[in-house]
Parts: C-alpha cells; structure tokens; sequence
C-alpha cells in the first residue's frame, strides 16, 4: 500500500497496482490526484512514507540504485543544460548512464536531431527538447518507462516516434506506466487504464480497454512485483 | 569496476559543470574582478605603509578568495537549477558522491585560476618578495583551497536551492571555515617570511588533518542533502 | 488506515512540566544562593569569582544542548521521525541562547579581570565561533519551508556544526590562549567545585524545561500545520 | 583599593542581571509560542472540521 505524505496530506494513500511485463499502462485522474507523485515515488526521486513498491524485483526504498537502473522518467521537464549543445548533452547522459558515447549519436539521428546535434540547446524549440529528453531515454532504453503527460506540444511524428518507442519497450519485456488527459494519442499502445482520484487507485471500468490481452490486475498492493 | 564508473560520472560531472562555465564566461571574469576589488580595498584600509600590507597579506589574500569563492559555490549548482536539470542528474544510477566528486572538481578548478589571479595582484600591491620557501607556500594554498571548495561546494548544495541563498551560504560556511583559514592563514603568514619561526609545518599538517576530516565527512553527509 | 495513523503526530499535553518550570527556577535561584554564602572570598579576584558560578555552568549545559543536537538529528537521519528533528530544532534554539548568555557572562568577567571586553581566547574565540554556526543553523531552517526538506538538512548542518566545535577549539588554541589554563575541577578548593556543580545541575534542570516546552510549542504548531493542510487538500488526515 | 572591590560588585550584578534576564525573556517568548501553536491548532481544527 504505497503511500507518500507531504506535510499532513496523503498525497497517494494506498495506491496497489501490479503490471505485468509487456503491459502499457495509461494513468488517468484530476489533477492534484497524485499522478506525477506516483511517478517520482517510482523513479525514487521520492522516497514513500509508507508501503513499498518493486520495479522489476528492486525495492525503490532499499534498492534505488537498481531501480534507477531499470527506470526512465520522461517528465515536462526537459531538464538540460542550455549552455551545452544537444551531443554534449546527450554523451553527458550516456556517460553518467554507463552507456557507450556512440549511443548518442544514434539517439539524435533516431529523434531526428542529427542536424542540430552541435547547436546550443538554448535556441531549442519546447518540440526540440522533448525530442532531446526522448534521445536521452533512447540512449538509457530502461525496462520500465514512466511517462508524465508525453504528447503534450507534441507533433504527429513526434507521438508516432514516441509511440514506437512504447512498443520497442515493450516487445523487449519492459512496461510502460503512462499518465496523460490526451487519452486518444495513447490510445494505440495502452492497453490498460486506471484512474488515480484522491490518492487512490482503482481499475477504470469508466475508459474502454482497448488492450488486446484483458488480464485483470489483482489489486495488490504496489508491493506486487513488476516483472 | 565501480570506482572507475565514479570516477568516469565524476570527470562528466565536473566536465559539464567547467564548459556551462566557460560558455557563459560572464562568471568567471566578474568573480575574480571581485577578488582583486576586495584586495584593493584591502589596501586602502591598510593604508599606504608596507609594511602594514605586507604583515596583512595573507590574511587579505584569503580573504579575497573566500569572498569571491562564495560567488562561485553558489553558481556550480545554479547549472542544475536553471534548466531543472537536477531531477535528471539524481536518476542517474550509481553513487551520488560522484555528483559531488564533479562539483567538487570543477569547483576546485575555478577556485584555483581565481587564486592564480589573487595571488598574483597580490604580489604586486603588497609588495611581497617571493620567499625561498614558495615550493611549501604553493603546497599550503592547494591545501587551504582543498578546505575551502570542500564546505563551499557541500553547503552550496543547500543554500542555492533555498532562498536567500546569497545570505545562506556565508552564514554557514564561514563559521565552519575558521579552522581552515585560520590554519592556512599562519601558515601562509610564516612561509612569507622563510618560514624563520619553523611552525608553518605544525600549521601545514593542521590544514592537512582539516581536509581530511572535512572531505569525509562531507561525502559521507552528500547524499542526506542531495536526496531532499 | 494503521500505516497513516501511525505516522501522525500527536499533541503532546503539558502535563507537570509547569511545575517543574517552577521548581527548576527555584532550584536555581537556591543555588545561587548557597554558592554566594559557602563561597569563601577568593586572594585575588574579590567576588569576580562569583561570576564564574553562573558563567561556567551556562557554557557547560551550552555544550550540553549542542550534543543534544547531534544526538537527536543523528536519530533523525536514522529513523527519520519528525519528533527527533522537533526535539533537535528545541536544543538547538536553546543551545544558542545559553551560548550567547555563555559569551555575555565572559566579557563581563573578562572585563574586570583582564580590562577588556574581548579577549581572543581559545575558549571564547570557539564559542563565539560556534554562536555563529547555530545561528547559521537557525536561519537555515528559517529559509527552508518544506518540513522533510528543512528536517534533513538541519539534521545534516547540525551535526556538521557539533563536529566543528572540537576542530575550532583546537585550532584556535594553538593560535593562542590566555584563558585560565582550564583548572579540572578537582585542584580548586572543594566548595568552589561545589557550586560549581550545584548551579550546574540547576542550569541543567532549566535547560530541560525549555526544551521540553520549546518541543512542545514546535509540536503543537507542526501538528496545527498538518491539520490544516489536510483540511485544505480535503479530508480530514485519518479519514 | 576598595574602589576596585566595590565597582566588581557591579559586574557580578550585571552578570546575575543578565543571567536572569534571559531566563525571564525565554520563559516569556514559550509562554507567547505556547500559546500561539495552541491557537493555531484550535482554529486549524475548527476550519478542517476533523473528529
């Protein structure tokens, strides 16, 4: 039952939710509903104030080095360094990622920002730098993506490519946990919903599911491994 | 294996810190304008007598490159703040301490171009000759910055995410800094005359016990400040 | 709801503590009291020692306070209980005070005794020192809000300050001294020692009072914080 | 030198004076915090409207 309490308030009071490797996950709710702090609790930028969670077997509270491993959080928030050109950024990435410095060429050219691979971010357009964080993801290729409102001011091909990148994940056994209002761009490749209202989660009947393999997720508590 | 993954994520850290500097210039040139200001001022309160200055020197020396360090601890985390960079840098796998390892480094780098410069004005308006025991003054000044970018970069890590952070940083640094400016200021103040009392060695391994115990526990306290 | 329950805060009564806010003033004022009547007038410094009977206590119990501080943000770091960072904001404040009372006392004996306010001494010098660094660690938690984020860093700061007093003392005791070489209570004559001991004790009962009154002030406002927090983000905190 | 002896006098009342003093302003600066949180509690609770 994971929960996280900033201050007095439960911000999640009991969220279980089991997903199956090979599933995409579409996370619906108000906002203020604790979507975005699920995420963080997740990528273990939050620590939870009670209840446990497991990514892939990895405790987020006492294994968060594995965790960080195995996770990727694609967030509004481009968060690069302006002064550094978009290859700068992408190899610093790499390396702190324990990637080879190669990879980060190929996540520009994937994200199609090969042309400006050697220009200061600071010029970047918002559409630029989504692409940016979704090379950085590219070069990082976690096991469990974690999505934060990913179509925002995101062109066509912008969500085909990202929408590729959800079922490259997932065909390599990883998952996808996606929080978003634009239900129709995540339409193609969820295929489960929920709903987050006041800290709570529950299955949402209220979405049709669209996904291929109905398997209905015990509510367990997060403890539940993502394997 | 792991140390050297540390110590690659630490060189990034501290490459990336360096060349955000570099490109944006304006930092660098206005901290150590502001170093060779204080000096000048120094001077003037001094008043013109030599010998008045150069009894004063280190202390007026150490003093410029604690206040136009604090400028610059400060900064080395703005590069995160700015761009909300931050929040990707602490999903990074591995040890934090290499995050602050790179501070550290780079930090240590433009702290020591800035003593380059302070040093150096320093030689000419206070008239200091070069002792014959520069070799040992070098070895102190290492020393003493070793102390200084150690707790700047550590408490930066909390002043530059709170406010007020231009009131925050010195009000905590500077009281935990009196041991090592202290040590480095004697030993600097006796190495300026040839070392003729024979106890800047005594100062010098204070100042070496000092880094010690400030390093360790500084990384040991990182990811505890690092993780809120 | 036990997970939630557990983690909530509740408010601490008042209990007997006034009444051992009573005592503890009483028992000071009777120690002071008896130090005056059995202390015999010292050869050279007439009744400046008396100073000493309320100087070196206060700096005693300062030295206290500041352990407390290590002590309870250690535990905070530990088992990160909001309590334990509670307590440790209380002895910090406290500790400050008796730390600036400490450094009053000591220039107004210095005074006197030596004919200047101000004397760079090792013992001084490090206290004042150390004045510094908890008012650095007061103002820190004054800039930082968020309650888990100022909890960690004053616990970090604080325990960082404990260990730097050891270090400035050292350092600036080879810098120089011309303080009383620090007389271990057992050369000087009994009864001094004594009220020394005794306004110690009394000092000490004081230092506990304020603490626990000061924790329950900071736990009360916490909780009161909480309450409201909840109620604004809607529903009550243990629904 | 009674002159000596007696302006002592003066500071150990200044010291005891001092002493006091700070004991009386923080008792004083509790007894205002105390009462304050306490306020701040009891409205807290009559706005959140808890059990």
């Amino acid at each position: 039952m994971l929960a996280r309490r900033f201050g007095a308030q439960w911000v999640l009071r009991g969220v279980s939710l089991e997903l199956r490797s090979g599933v995409a996950a579409g996370l619906v709710g108000a906002n203020g509903s604790g979507k975005s702090t699920l995420l963080r609790l997740l990528c273990t930028l939050l620590r939870p104030t009670a209840g446990t969670a497991s990514v892939f077997g990895a405790d987020i509270a006492s294994e968060p080095d594995r965790v960080r491993e195995l996770v990727g959080f694609f967030s509004p928030v481009p968060g690069v360094y302006e002064d550094l050109t978009a290859m700068e950024n992408i190899r610093f990435a790499a390396t702190m990622l324990g990637r080879p410095a190669g990879s980060a060429a190929s996540a520009l050219e994937r994200t199609g920002l090969a042309s400006v691979a050697n220009e200061r971010v600071r010029g970047f357009s918002s559409g630029m730098l989504r692409r940016l964080s979704l090379a950085r993801l590219l070069v990082h290729r976690p096991r469990l993506l974690l999505l934060d409102e990913p179509y925002n001011n995101f062109d066509a091909p912008g969500t085909a490519l990202l929408n590729d990148v959800i079922r490259e994940t997932l065909a390599f056994g990883g998952s996808a946990l996606i929080v978003v209002h634009d239900v129709a761009s995540a339409m193609p490749v969820v295929n489960e919903w929920f709903s987050l209202t006041g800290g709570k989660m529950s299955p949402s009947a209220a979405i049709p599911v669209g996904s291929p393999s109905p398997s209905i997720i015990p509510a367990l508590g997060m403890s539940g491994v993502l394997h | 294996m792991a140390f050297r993954d540390e110590w690659l994520r630490a060189r990034a850290v501290a490459w990336k810190d360096l060349m955000a500097e570099r490109r944006s210039k304006a930092g660098f040139n206005s901290v150590a304008a502001l170093g060779v200001t204080i000096l000048v001022l120094f001077g003037f309160a001094l008043g013109p007598d030599a010998e008045a200055i150069r009894a004063a020197a280190p202390g007026a020396l150490w003093l410029a490159a604690l206040f136009a360090g604090v400028l610059a601890f400060n900064r080395s985390y703005q590069v995160e703040l700015d761009g909300g960079a931050l929040e990707p840098l602490l999903m990074y796998p591995g040890a934090r301490r290499s995050i602050f390892a790179g501070k550290l480094l780079a930090n240590f780098v433009f702290v020591f171009l800035l003593l380059v410069i302070v040093i150096a004005v320093s030689l000419v308006l206070f008239h200091i000759t070069v002792p014959s025991t520069w070799p040992r003054l070098l070895l102190v000044v290492l020393l003493g910055e070793v102390g200084l970018v150690t707790l700047g970069t550590f408490y930066a890590a909390m002043a530059s995410r709170s406010r007020a952070r231009e009131v925050l940083l010195p009000l905590l640094l500077f009281p935990m800094l009196v041991p090592v400016l202290l040590a480095a200021m004697q030993a600097t103040k006796a190495l300026l005359v040839g070392d003729v009392m024979h106890d800047a060695g005594a100062w010098t391994n204070l100042l070496v016990a000092y880094d010690v115990i400030f390093l360790i526990s500084t990384f040991l306290a990182f990811d505890y400040v690092i993780e809120a | 709801m036990t997970a939630a329950a557990a983690f909530t805060l509740e408010v601490p009564n008042p209990g007997r503590w006034p009444i051992f806010g009573w005592f503890a003033v009483l028992f000071l004022a009777g120690a002071q009291i008896t130090a005056f009547a059995i202390s015999p007038p010292d050869r050279d410094m007439g009744d400046l020692q008396k100073i000493l009977y309320v100087h070196v206590p206060t700096a005693w119990n300062m030295g206290i306070c500041y352990l407390l501080v290590a002590i309870y943000s250690f535990r905070f770091l530990w088992k990160r209980d909001d309590r334990d960072d509670l307590i440790a904001a209380s002895a910090a404040e406290v500790g400050t005070l008796l730390n600036g009372l400490t450094l009053v006392l000591g220039m107004i004996w210095a005074r006197p005794t030596w004919g200047v306010w101000w004397v760079w001494d090792a013992r001084l010098t490090s206290t004042l020192i150390m004045f510094l660094v908890f008012a650095g660690y007061l103002a820190l938690r004054a800039f930082v809000e968020e309650p888990d984020r100022r909890a960690l860093w004053s616990a970090v700061a604080g325990i960082m300050g404990a260990i730097n007093y050891p270090i400035v003392y050292m350092s600036v005791r080879w810098w120089r001294t011309i303080h009383q070489v620090q007389s271990t209570p057992s050369t000087l004559d009994p009864t001094y020692t004594f009220s020394l001991r005794l306004n110690a004790v009394a000092v000490l009962f004081i230092l506990i009072y304020f603490i626990r009154r000061r924790y329950e002030a900071a736990l009360t406002e916490r909780v009161a914080e909480q309450v409201s927090q909840a109620a604004a983000l809607g529903g009550p905190l243990n629904a | 030198m009674p002159e000596m002896i007696a302006s002592n006098g003066y500071y150990v009342a200044a010291a005891y004076a001092v002493g006091w003093l700070c004991i009386l302003g923080y008792l004083l600066r509790l007894h205002s915090l105390l009462r304050r949180s306490r306020e701040a509690l009891a409205h807290a609770k009559t706005i959140g409207g808890a059990p």
